[in-house]
């Protein structure tokens, strides 16, 4: 899959809709992830209860890659138990290094699996992690 | 067709199953056979560490080195070769001046100013040494088309001024600035002039006595030599003034145990066993620009510049950054943006068609923030580039939006 | 015949109408075709700035650049990439450490403990940071065979001592340094150690986690590679703990007007564009160095010390400096002299007989004064020589003495 | 001519006999000249009056083409005026260059001639002008 897939509509679908980029009320996480090569910016918001991620969302700016991939992941999480979103996180990056390749156990990405291919373009690498090295940073850490 | 395309075998290479469309030459440019022969023809028939043997070989090596810095000195106008301190590259020779010259001259309230557009191997080693010092550093900025006034010259270069540093040309914006006046100005005030010449001298004449410029320094991989070589003029009285900067090997006269004494210039400032198989290479890309010739090189430049420049308004949702008139001091560096699209997918589109853009800050935050932009895709032209090149640029560039879900 | 000597074309060349007979091999080593042609492949490949573009050709020269970088930290043991710098040679690596990890450690009173027998490159750098400090630079010495002796470390490196620069091999005497000791008392009383392994690398494995080393440098040139390229190996903590040396391009975070943040490892330390060509060559080199083997270089080079060191002291009016005797931690440099007559003298009818050695101080002025010598000659071999270019050298030596209108 | 002629019986005769290497009495003039890459030394000593060396010597050590073309420089040089000993240097220095090479010209040299190709030691050549280069620093620089 080329970058022609990769810019497909998932993506221009998440980057133009702008559906989860915007503040939630009450977070009780919030963290900022950047690419300073890149310039891409990203805060994370989550509101978490019980250990469930009841609210999602986040602002910034950055490229299509970066910002479909952090609004891909938002609706992936959003309502699932944080340990559930962290084995998310650690198969999102076996997907991107090429180290999970077994279809079956990627569909839990859904939508994120569109990414699949960015290591061939590895200079996008780091956009297409950035959200998910921001959602190991804000709920990861405290374990 | 561009008759020097064919000196250039990666020219022919393809990228992503398309033919390479090279529009970085700001960052890097490519090399012609004659550059990697002449490296080549070193290591296999002259290579010694020169200077430290008396053996015909160390002599060839020796020759083959001090024969690159006289091209260099030739080249540039430099009164004598000695003048001429082969280093890495820019920032080397930048860092050079900043941690000697730099050092030694500036004191408590002393002032160096750069143009808001330097690159940051042009901005990082004066914030260091005016913070050392407790000296200012303080800034030309750039009116609306990307150019330094008159006025601004006035106005920043004073009497507390004690070195400015500024780039002949921007690589972003691609700007000539006005460094005659800057130079004049800076005199006036008794200050030193470092003159960038990374991006002017691989298309425009450069003569140090003409410019009366007291330090300038260059890359060779930006002027079709190798990486790895770099370039520090300096007025002789100036070197002669300077303590040494890096120490070792080939730059002394007399060690003891606890003092050293040090060899006159240019071994001065060159420790350590120099990069003779860099500057070989640097002599053959200066014989390559001479034998194309400045002349021809900016009529062909000038001419790709002024039709991509003009195709390029004729896209829908461009914004072009500095100067869009060729004929007022710019050349063929172009600033951009494609509306709602960040530069990075801008260049990994044209990426897929085979274009090799840059994209980001280029090395310029304090520009980006100045000109309140994030990143900019930049194309950067040299000789070896054509019309047909730009042209599948333009196409490639109509359907950018388009992959990202706008409508036009 | 030595299976290897086809590999590198220069010693198949003529020098005065001779065969020429390469035995200045500590001062820099010749080329193989592998790691010439690696250049060239990358020039007209692969050629690109690395880092700044997201295109094809600057991801492929990242990886090229990147990928050298895991064969250097693979080479010499390092836990990660991230600890290998690429300099300019040695001497830059040594400065660079000397301006940073010195500066930054360095007190009043504070002790710098070198080797007498160090090269100018691991002195003067020294001799700076301490004269700026105010700290103390002190010298191990030799005892009559050339060696450092045990009671030596334990005298020297004492509690006031912060850091150890030692070469592990010789590169006058070719005498082979306890670096072990030397490590393990240096860090006994919590100093780092700089280890130069510019002399040693090209012949003998090293592992820098087995040796524990803080800092290791080397130069790409003394082991096969291009010039223009050197190694800095750090431990991470300590890397990390250090403010950058040189700045400008590729090395920061963010740039403001006023300050900046810095990129991390490795990146923090490589200000502006670099030489990936270099890189690539040094890759290549280390390749060839593996092909060939540690132990068969060893064993080639050992044979051809003892049966050089046999010959000489078979003729006669000629003094060998340091240990004569192979098996005694000696490798194969040669520094001697014939009596009565200048090494310059002697290194120009050696030249005529197409035999290049070199004669001089070898950037190590101390040792001479130590050693109460003006100058020696030195033989240094590689394992691309042979016991017949021996016997040519042991030939031409013989007429050394009577061109110079002496007797015998 | 090659380096064997250039170690001939004059350079070896000049080094081996030590016949200018000592000190003169009174000298008037002293200067030290030095290449430091090499190590070689030279001490000039001379004792000038009414405008001509009465007498020349040296001391210090070095290679056998310095130390031989200090003493050839100096059997030329003995009891001849200044000026004529200035104007010797130049036509030396022209012969090392190889600006000079009529036959005719360089017979003022005598001696000295022997050092014509030195030139093709380029490594060499600072070794064979360090005398004569001392004896401009010497009495040269008074005028
Ligand atoms: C022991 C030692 N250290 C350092 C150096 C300096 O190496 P370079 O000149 O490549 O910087 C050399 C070689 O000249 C050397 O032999
Ligand atoms: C204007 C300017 N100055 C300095 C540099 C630094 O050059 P280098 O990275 O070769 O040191 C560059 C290029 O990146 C440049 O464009």
């Amino acid at each position: 899959m080329g970058i022609e897939q990769i810019y497909n509509e998932i993506l221009t679908e998440h980057t133009t809709s702008n559906r989860n980029k915007h503040h939630i009320e009450n977070p009780t996480h919030v963290c900022k992830g950047v690419n300073p090569s890149c310039g891409d910016e990203i805060e994370l918001e989550i509101r978490e209860k019980d250990g469930n991620i009841e609210d999602a969302a986040f602002t910034g700016v950055g490229c299509a890659i970066s910002q479909a991939s952090a609004s891909i992941m938002i609706d992936l999480i959003k309502g699932k138990p944080v340990e559930e979103a962290m084995k998310l996180a650690k198969t999102f990056f076996g997907m991107i290094k090429h180290e999970i390749t077994d279809e079956e156990q990627l569909e839990v990405l859904e939508d994120a699996i569109v990414l699949k291919d960015i290591g061939h373009m590895p200079a996008r690498v780091k956009c297409a992690v950035l959200g998910w090295h921001t959602l190991e940073d804000v709920v990861g850490k405290e374990k | 067709m561009n008759p020097y395309r064919n000196d250039f075998p990666i020219l022919s290479t393809k990228t992503n199953g398309n033919d390479l469309v090279y529009f970085d030459n700001a960052a890097t440019t490519q090399k012609p056979v004659s550059v990697i022969e002449a490296i080549n023809k070193y290591y296999q028939e002259q290579n010694a560490n020169p200077y430290r043997g008396l053996y015909g070989l160390s002599v060839e090596s020796t020759n083959a080195y001090e024969e690159a810095r006289q091209t260099v000195a030739d080249f540039i106008g430099a009164k004598s070769s000695k003048e001429i301190i082969f280093t890495g590259n820019a920032t080397g020779s930048l860092n050079l001046i900043a941690n000697t010259y730099g050092r030694m001259a500036l004191k408590e309230g002393d002032q160096v100013v750069a143009a808001i557009s330097e690159h940051h191997s042009n901005i990082l080693p004066w914030q260091q040494v005016t913070k050392e010092k407790g000296a200012v550093l303080s800034y030309l900025y750039l009116n609306a088309s990307g150019h330094i006034t008159e006025e601004e010259i006035e106005q920043k270069i004073t009497g507390n001024t004690k070195i400015v540093a500024v780039a002949q040309v921007s690589n972003v914006l691609g700007t000539i600035n006005p460094v005659e006046s800057i130079i004049k100005k800076a005199h006036e005030v008794g200050a030193v002039v470092v003159l960038d010449c990374a991006q002017s001298i691989p298309h425009y004449q450069v003569n140090v006595q003409e410019l009366d410029a007291d330090f300038i320094v260059f890359s060779g991989h930006k002027m079709l030599g190798p990486m790895g070589i770099g370039v520090l003029y300096g007025k002789e009285n100036l070197l002669n003034e300077m303590p040494p900067f890096l120490t070792g090997g080939e730059m002394i006269e007399y060690v003891s145990e606890q003092e050293a004494t040090f060899a006159p210039l240019p071994n001065k400032f060159e420790a350590g066993t120099p990069n003779v198989g860099g500057a070989v290479g640097l002599k053959a890309a200066i014989n390559y620009i001479q034998k194309v010739g400045y002349d021809n090189i900016k009529k062909i430049e000038d001419e790709l510049t002024d039709y991509a420049l003009t195709k390029m308004k004729e896209v829908p949702h461009i914004t072009i950054y500095g100067e869009t008139d060729i004929t007022k001091e710019r050349c063929g560096v172009i600033s951009f943006n494609v509306d709602d699209v960040h530069p990075h997918d801008t260049a990994s589109i044209l990426d897929a068609d085979g274009i090799a853009i840059r994209a980001g800050h280029h090395c310029a935050q304090p520009l980006m923030h100045y000109m309140k932009v994030a990143a900019t895709c930049r194309a950067s032209f040299y000789f070896y580039n054509t019309k047909e090149e730009i042209d599948i640029f333009i196409n490639s560039l109509k359907k950018v939006r388009r992959w990202l879900g706008y409508g036009d």
